[in-house]
């Protein structure tokens, strides 16, 4: 018998294998590459979460309030107590930076085109007696690739 | 006679104004690892102790008014109310720790161990009363509010220590013809009775609580690289 | 024409072979490569993270418990795991013994663990004895964390979490009894002979430093 | 027949000739232009992912080190709020840990390097901790938000990616 060697159609036949082994990895990569940016926004609105939950220990107990939903957004937004004003590297009021397209452009821009928002839930709650524990949700949210995401936390915080 | 007035008001006034408790409520799992050496620990007097505790939780109290408090002026005051509370707290561990009623690596049971040494010494434990000075604490709160200085706080809480002790030696009352159990009519109570069952944890073997070389489990693989993050680096 | 067929399926055959082994050697690194990026980022990644929400979920469980226990709810070594939103975290309360006032000296201890991350924090505090109206004053001091993977409703385990953090006391009683022995002055010139030695970001703001350090100084 | 001969017609060949290998090469270099194409765009966008990829992680490492020693500090010494009461940030900060210690993180520009500084509160000399606590970090702000010195807020920065925390110090 004449060994014919390989013919064009197995070449294709490997051909196909082999692009059919590609197209999983490539795909993967370009998810793992999706994943990155995910985890970057999810990981961001947890520490915003975080954040949240160490300025409530500080404030003022009465202080704490509702923000009720779709929330409020942190850039171009009135001074509170978490977010605006930001920084200050100065010794005075004068030199506070806040998240506006002029102070902090880059943040700005990764907060405006995300558009992340903060909810706060806020509920009396009593275990014994007493009606002095705030129950507090704190929820972030934030748009990805059309699609509306949320990040929520839970945290107590008692008047005594 | 104005004295002996005195004495009838504050004995039939402080028993009505506080509750006795048991202070060995120990958690006996504890306890059975603790070894405390019962001749070593002093025997101060209780109203020296018991003005100490009033001290720094007073302080705390007004501490912790300033923190919830909404006025910027109050708050501004926090970092020396809470350095009154901290300099009280301090006194009061400095006690304990030459009475030998405490140690930094053992549980805290300072009550407890003062009456096992007054239980050998005695023959009775001494019953301390429970109270949490109300009306000190309100004062004080509302001081706190109206936005006293923090010297004046800490001569209100100086003013209002206790000027008699709170406590009771059983068989000194059974000398002044009181019951172990508080006199008639003084309304006494055990209260430490009904919620301190729930203090009772089940004993698990295994302590080195003794030992100064601390008990070392597998380190984990903490993305830190440290399997203790706050190990001491002195 | 049958030779010549024969001897153009034969190269054929050499082009095949050369194209197989032309593209096993293109492929295989950039196979490699592409896999070897893509899963160790998102590890690592994902590891910090889950660590991190492990500390949020133990700060809030931690919360919660002494919440409870200013409204006067005790008896934790029986509580089932609670959440803080889509996490569990678990509570452990250990009374180690009584105070002068017969408040309750105890240990909260809160636990969160995801997947292989864990977290505890150990809060010390005494709670003092109920009033006709709760809640009741809790004074919570001395917290301390740690990642150890301990199971809080052992004894030897927070017996040894005890012991750790009694090591680290021990330190806190040398540095408060220096500030207290020590006078303004006394505490001042040590400060500032340690200002040469610091590193130069430090040296700069280092008076000023002082200065609040000095007030602040523990006293008698 | 020789063995050779068998051999050789067994095989059908000995080696490859002139023209099946510039055949061969041509449509290799075809197909391999194209690979090196993509890769190249694959690795240009792989560079932006490990770059986000990157600063996340320094940051989640630098908050995390930074986080769980603060939590249980004492309190905060530097910076604090301004005498108009506004916040206040600087590129390091120092609190007491929970040993009393004086503790100061510190960020050097030149290394991207966030380090820690162990000054002893009694005798004893400062000592700055070989392992910086954070790598890679551009930008670092530790504000001062509260009055009782008991909060402060970490902005970081690392190649365009921020991260956003506070700590509130908890102990008593």
């Amino acid at each position: 018998m004449i060994r014919r060697g390989l013919s064009l159609s197995e070449i294709i036949i490997a051909l196909a294998i082999a692009v059919m082994v590609m197209v999983p990895v490539t795909s993967m990569f370009s998810t793992s590459g999706q994943q990155v940016q995910k985890s970057r926004n999810f990981s961001f609105a947890a520490g915003l979460a975080r954040r949240i939950s160490q300025h409530l220990m500080a404030m003022p107990f009465e202080n704490i309030v509702e923000v009720p939903l779709p929330g409020l957004a942190m850039h171009d937004s009135p001074d509170d107590v978490f977010f605006n004003p930001l920084l200050n590297f100065s010794t005075s009021q004068s030199g506070v930076k806040k998240i506006t397209a002029s102070d902090m452009p880059a943040l700005y821009g990764f907060l405006a085109q995300n558009d992340f928002k903060y909810a706060l839930s806020v509920s009396n709650v009593s275990f014994g007696a007493g009606d002095e524990i705030k129950s507090i949700s704190i929820l972030i949210t934030w748009k990805e690739a059309g699609r509306n995401m949320i990040y929520r936390t839970h945290v107590y915080v008692s008047s005594v | 006679m104005k004295k002996l007035f005195l004495f009838l008001i504050l004995a039939l006034c402080l028993p009505m104004t506080s509750q006795p408790v048991m202070a060995d409520d120990e958690n006996p799992a504890i306890e059975k690892e603790v070894k405390v050496d019962v001749d070593e620990i002093k025997l101060r007097s209780p109203l020296e102790i018991e003005q100490a505790v009033m001290e720094y939780m007073l302080a705390f109290e007004a501490y912790q008014s300033a923190r919830k408090s909404s006025d910027p002026e109050v708050r501004g005051k926090m970092v020396q109310y809470m350095k009154q509370y901290r300099e009280a707290y301090a006194r009061f561990l400095d006690m304990m720790r030459e009475d030998n009623l405490y140690e930094p690596q053992k549980p805290k049971n300072p009550a407890g161990r003062y009456n096992r040494k007054h239980m050998k010494q005695k023959g009775s434990k001494r019953q301390w009363r429970a109270t949490a000075a109300r009306q000190t604490r309100e004062k004080v709160k509302k001081m706190v509010e109206a936005g006293a200085s923090p010297e004046a706080i800490k001569a209100t809480i100086k003013e209002s220590l206790p000027a008699a002790p709170m406590s009771v030696d059983p068989m000194d009352a059974a000398g002044l013809g009181q019951s172990p159990a508080g006199g008639p009519g003084t309304g006494f109570t055990r209260p430490g009775d009904d919620d301190d069952d729930d203090d009772k944890t089940t004993s698990k073997t295994g302590s080195n609580l003794d030992s100064k070389i601390p008990y070392k489990p597998k380190p984990i693989d903490g993305p830190s690289g440290s399997h203790h993050p706050h190990k001491p680096k002195h | 024409m049958l030779k010549k067929l024969r001897q153009y399926e034969s190269t054929r055959k050499g082009v095949a072979m050369v194209m197989v082994i032309g593209l096993v050697a293109i492929m295989m690194p950039v196979i490699f490569m592409l896999s070897r990026i893509g899963g160790s980022q998102t590890q690592l990644a994902i590891k910090y993270h889950e660590n991190l929400v492990a500390e949020t979920v133990a700060f809030s469980g931690s919360n919660a418990g002494l919440s409870r226990l200013q409204g006067n709810i005790r008896g934790y070594q029986d509580l089932p795991d609670e959440t803080s939103g889509e996490e569990k975290f678990s509570l452990n309360l250990r009374p180690t013994g009584a105070g002068f006032f017969g408040q309750t000296l105890y240990f909260l201890l809160t636990r969160a663990r995801i997947k292989t991350h864990n977290y505890i924090m150990m809060a010390e505090a005494e709670q003092f004895k109920p009033e006709p109206s709760p809640p009741v004053l809790v004074i919570s001091r001395d917290y301390w964390n740690t990642v150890e993977p301990y199971e809080i409703s052992l004894m030897a385990d927070v017996l040894s979490m005890q012991n750790y953090r009694g090591m680290e006391l021990l330190r806190l009683e040398e540095t408060r009894t220096f500030e207290r022995k020590s006078t303004e002055q006394q505490y001042k010139s040590e400060m500032d002979s340690k200002k040469s030695s610091l590193p130069a970001p430090l040296q700069t703001d280092w008076d000023s430093i002082v200065t609040a350090l000095v007030n602040e100084k523990l006293s008698e | 027949m020789s063995m050779y001969r068998l051999f050789k017609n067994y095989r059908g060949r000995a080696a490859f000739t002139m023209v099946e290998i510039m055949v061969g090469a041509t449509i290799l270099a075809v197909i391999g232009g194209m690979v090196a194409h993509w890769f190249v765009m694959q690795r240009q966008y792989q560079k932006r992912i490990l770059a986000i990829s990157d600063a996340q992680q320094n940051i989640r490492q630098a908050s995390w080190n930074m986080i769980q020693e603060l939590r249980t500090a004492r309190n905060l010494i530097y910076p604090r709020l301004n005498a108009d009461k506004s916040i206040r940030s600087d590129t390091k900060t120092i609190f007491k840990n929970f040993s009393g210690d004086i503790v100061c993180y510190f960020h050097d520009a030149a290394t991207g390097q966030i380090r820690r500084c162990l000054i002893p509160n009694g005798p004893g000399a400062p000592v700055v901790d070989k392992k910086p606590v954070g790598s890679g970090i551009d930008k670092v702000a530790f504000t001062a938000h509260d009055i009782g010195n008991r909060l402060v807020g970490i902005y970081l920065e690392s190649s365009g990616t921020v991260g956003l925390e506070s700590v509130y110090l908890l102990n008593e």
